[in-house]
């Protein structure tokens, strides 16, 4: 079975939540502001920019799109170094993201971060994880920090993080525990250079939840309606005091795993595929209104197009003044 | 205040700060219904009820990170691991995540989390079960190590461990639990050294339960006419440095006394902190420590393997006696 | 379902091996070399000859003794603190498994180990280890230096122990690359004292293997023949070349966890329910020579008697003449 | 020999032991069929095939465990860990596994194990891609560290370590993958010290990068009739106090410069070391290492926040001319 044919052929998702076509529209507005700004931050990485390196999130904008569709305010995510899209998702300011990636004094973070490492507190992101599996345990910390209310937290990771044991542990903790964490594995068929099935004894992610008895669900991470209502579902589950949950989502990077990777491991005819189910493009589809998703997509557009052009004119930081300290007073 | 133990001090403390501040937490393996495998823990689940205090699964690495990732959201967690040598499988969460957060956030938030476990050697655990991890987290920005040596100080520095914003590892050596002393009654605070015992000849330095044979030294040491000054550091990081240097610029003599490895322990860097701020006061300076090989079992072998109060006391009695440099 | 329920509806085992009355007879010597043996340390230990602390085996006999019986020269084992059943399964001298206990010259580690970190990789125990988990690893890697060879690796573990990184990790490793290494998992039902279903979600710890595509038997781990037929289909099918093989045997500790616990957290009922199946008796039962049996377990407890008393009179280490070097030359 | 850079002498030393001695595994996270991440070993997969070179699952504690194991029964593993930062992960099996087995074995068999890592700041790689380990190992007995500066000591050191019968932690400057130099032709053996730069004013003691700052300084000082010695350790764990020792009693002065921190570093031990050892040789000395906080990512902050050449000329420069200690 091709990893197309995989991706299609996912689990039934629990839950019948059928989107208004207003909501379709704002999943399609976070999906494309996604797009846009990742867009953006290759320009800017090939320009010279953006230091270090930088993952990026193309093709894969449904999972973090449709999951935090479904949080509140108070609600809390972790993410990985492949962030970007979390946060924005979460409502970040793709100002301060862009000024954070540029290392200016403007950033998220004040330019201390970085790309791999972005913390947003006030919107919901305990922060992103350059560990491979450790937004699965500041996931899990925060659901214990949530226990008792009806506050939730997601950890988001790779399929090469359910290699890890940061989710073992935390997976079997939070079930032990019974917190309202959400695991989501963004199962985007490779870790880094290595497919799955190379480095994943089993390839049964979901399988790996469901011996803990955390209930999981693997669905079609393409689609932003299914993920949204697999997440709707999920998230009624914990606010109802039934544990974590876990959501397997297929999906693909269409870039290579971060800055220097031209992705030749891939076979071309697999690449193709995928770019053929674009998840933007399917909610386009399902939108159905070419005219007023061709409005949001302007408008998306033009707003970061300013706010990259307010970030690059921001000043970097100056170390005289950035007077860090070791210790929180 | 009436005496206490060391081990009854640490639950005092516990109890008060869980009392005293709902957002506490305490939890760790097998610390709740059994009261915690050195039967320092007893009670506190039956007062608290498990929403505060709870077992965990034996999963080091899980605990650490749910101790980030409430604290970060507002929790004020303390946990056990049951034994030092077993936070190496914790690190990672400590010290990538935990340390790292305030200053990487751009002090967004503080991390108040607590870390308790039993360390040092000298109890016939063998070396998988007798170490202290201060070598590994000594060199972590971020990091804060306390090491009490009375039941007042074990009480004070986890109460202040506890209110701390930032992630503390409290030291709790085996061979101190059930000594006594005062209880002591408030917090003790994290970074400073106390000078036990004042002496003008030489500066001793330890921490831990070498404070107890730094003073037995001294007592020895004071029968034979010479009067060393013993420092108690309390806190391994940071460290007190402006404490030895004071007294170091008093007795112009100073030694380093730790349960070892000298490679990579903090009494060597403690030295060359001396070294370079206070090099003009030092006429003689040097480090006892252990060996450089794991712990052994064998009691014969460990207790060559320790530095020891008659070692300490032989060292000084003959560096001191011979002719100070010109 | 109770504890001893849950241990006699075990899976089928694999494998119709159906050992002679002198296998039965060996194997019954083998568990009471352990069980004489470990109540000899136990009395040493109460005496204070032995220091720190011990964790006694008794009661669980079944389990090394039947799977090392499957081993031949040149297998590896890795054990737990509580190893001292697996090294004498494997053939290590009692004598100087009971000298290192007493912390003298003459045992098997030279005294620098102890009760819980034993090495013998003359009987092929590579060794046993303090860290819950460790053993994984360590016999995950011995079983990389025997691919391609026919030799293979063997660790036992407690149900605790399936909490732990180095199992998750340790599992998805051998078998992607397809190690010759048996997991036994020594389900005791406890660890420390904590009940397994207090933490371990799911509590289904074969399963936990399965998931990663190892084949894996649930047996009576208080019947010598039903371990040793499951190890010795285990061992055959890795020799064959099919990987990672697990066994979870159920048993029980008679005993507390370690020197200082009485196992008050143990209801006396279930206790009583395990004594009443000791894996002893069983298998005195089964070969049903009370004659033979009798005669094995006075041999061996002469024997002990005589090596214990030489262990006794056995020097301390003399550090100055222990000339140990940091490293190896 | 003709001049290769970093990256390729370290795969030329895989190459040659691998071929040398079939008992030699290499194997890491895309470090075959891709050859690595960092581009320092293409080819071997090809060559070596499966069985002696291959990928992994993410696993570091299990690759760490994995090369215990196999390294106790008789094969010399190599792996490599990506970036050291994650070598935390795996310190459980190097420290509690690797570093006790000969010693408590009572020396049964050695364990030939080693792990490279890409190490270092500089890169603007962040707080989690840029941290050396070695404060998190200097304090564990029974491990070795090397840590080397040029194309051909990064082969010889690599050679050196895969041969030696105890476990060994390569570090990897990042930023020295692309530098020139001399390929060398043997071994370079461990725990010996350089000196690469001879002078009698003062002592500049440095490891990977910083040799290059170190050399750079000396230069500048050069120009202003300031002769440096400068000193690359290559070995951090065991450490060559002796060729320090050396030097200082000739220069009398010396500064410790490390990427840094400060506490917990090896610089600051150093300096101890010679303060117990050389003390009446000293006139001066000090650390020049980082700030103690974690590593940012602006490039303002990052570069304000490592030591460098200029910094450390300039300190010298001011330090030298000042009156010498009476
Ligand atoms: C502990 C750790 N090991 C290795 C790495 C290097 N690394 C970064 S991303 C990555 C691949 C992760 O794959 P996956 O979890 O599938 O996530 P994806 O990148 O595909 O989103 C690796 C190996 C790391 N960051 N952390
Ligand atoms: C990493 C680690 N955490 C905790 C401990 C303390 N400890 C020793 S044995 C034990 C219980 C292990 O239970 P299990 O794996 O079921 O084995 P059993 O003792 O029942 O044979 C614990 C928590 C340890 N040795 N290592
Ligand atoms: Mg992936
Ligand atoms: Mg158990």
């Amino acid at each position: 079975m091709s990893a197309v044919e995989t991706a299609t052929t996912v689990d039934a998702v629990a839950g019948d939540w059928q989107p208004t076509a207003d909501e379709l529209a704002g999943g399609l507005r976070t999906m494309l502001l996604l797009r846009r700004f990742e867009e953006e931050m290759q320009r800017l990485f090939l320009r010279g920019e953006i230091h270090g390196t930088v993952h990026l999130y193309i093709g894969q904008e449904a999972v973090s799109a449709g999951v935090c569709s479904a949080l509140e305010a108070g609600d809390w995510v972790a993410a990985t170094y492949r962030g970007h899209g979390a946060a924005l998702a979460q409502g970040s300011d793709p100002e301060a993201l862009a000024a954070e990636l540029l290392g200016r004094r403007t950033g998220t973070c004040g330019g201390r971060a970085g790309s791999m490492n972005i913390v947003d507190l006030d919107h919901g992101l305990v922060g992103c994880f350059g560990i491979v599996g450790g937004s699965i345990a500041a996931a899990t910390g925060a659901a214990l920090g949530c226990r008792g209310g009806d506050r939730v937290a997601v950890a988001f990771f790779g399929d090469g993080a359910t290699n890890q044991a940061y989710f073992h542990e935390c997976l079997n903790f939070a079930k032990v525990l019974e917190l309202p964490v959400l695991f989501v594995c963004e199962n985007n068929l490779y870790g880094e250079f290595t497919p799955l099935a190379q480095s994943t004894a089993g390839a049964d992610i979901a399988g790996r939840a469901r011996v803990f008895d955390i209930p999981a669900a693997r669905v079609d991470g393409n689609r932003w309606e299914v993920v949204a209502a697999a997440a709707r579902a999920a998230v009624a589950r914990m606010r109802a005091g039934e544990g974590p949950q876990f959501i397997e989502a297929l999906t693909y990077r269409h870039l290579g795993h971060s800055k220097s990777d031209a992705g030749r491991y891939r076979p071309p005819e697999e690449v193709e595929a995928w770019l053929a189910r674009d998840p933007i493009d399917q909610l386009r589809a399902t939108l159905a209104d070419d005219e007023r998703a061709d409005a949001i997509d302007a408008e998306v557009g033009g707003e970061l197009t300013a706010a990259v052009e307010r970030a690059l004119a921001a000043p970097f930081p100056d170390p005289a003044v950035d007077r860090a300290t070791e210790y929180a007073p | 205040m009436s005496d206490t133990t060391f081990r009854k001090a640490i639950c005092a403390a516990l109890e008060e700060e869980l009392e005293r501040d709902e957002r506490v937490l305490f939890f760790g393996e097998d610390v709740a219904a059994a009261g915690g495998v050195f039967a320092v823990t007893p009670g506190l689940y039956e007062r608290f009820g498990p929403g505060r205090v709870f077992d965990t699964p034996i999963s080091e690495l899980a605990l650490a990170g749910a101790a980030f990732g409430s604290a970060v959201v507002g929790k004020r967690p303390v946990f056990e691991v049951m034994f030092g040598d077993f936070l190496i499988l914790a690190m990672d969460s400590l010290v990538n995540q935990a340390a790292k957060f305030w200053y990487i956030s751009n002090e967004q938030a503080p991390v108040p989390l607590t870390v308790r476990c039993a360390v040092g050697a000298g109890g016939r655990f063998g070396a998988i079960h007798s170490q202290t991890p201060t070598p590994w987290l000594l060199g972590v920005p971020g990091i804060k190590i306390v090491a009490p040596s009375t039941p007042a100080d074990a009480k004070g520095l986890l109460k202040s461990a506890i209110r701390d914003d930032n992630p503390v590892v409290v030291l709790e050596h085996k061979r101190l639990y059930s000594i006594s002393g005062p209880e002591g009654d408030g917090t003790v605070p994290i970074g400073e050294a106390n000078v036990v015992r004042e002496g003008s000849d030489i500066t001793i330095v330890a921490a831990m339960r070498g404070v107890h044979d730094a003073l037995a030294a001294a007592e020895t040491l004071a029968g034979d006419g010479i009067e060393a000054e013993v420092i108690d550091l309390r806190t391994l990081r940071p460290i007190d440095e402006r404490t030895v240097l004071e007294s170091v610029a008093k007795t112009n003599r100073v030694v380093m006394y730790d349960e070892g490895p000298e490679l990579g322990g903090w009494a060597r860097g403690l030295l060359g902190a001396v070294a370079e701020r206070g090099l003009e006061d030092i006429d003689d300076s040097w480090v006892i420590a252990s060996g450089e090989l794991p712990i052994p079992y064998s009691p014969t072998l460990e207790d060559d393997f320790l530095p020891s109060a008659e070692r300490l006391a032989d060292e000084i009695r003959a560096r001191v006696k011979a002719p100070a440099r010109a």
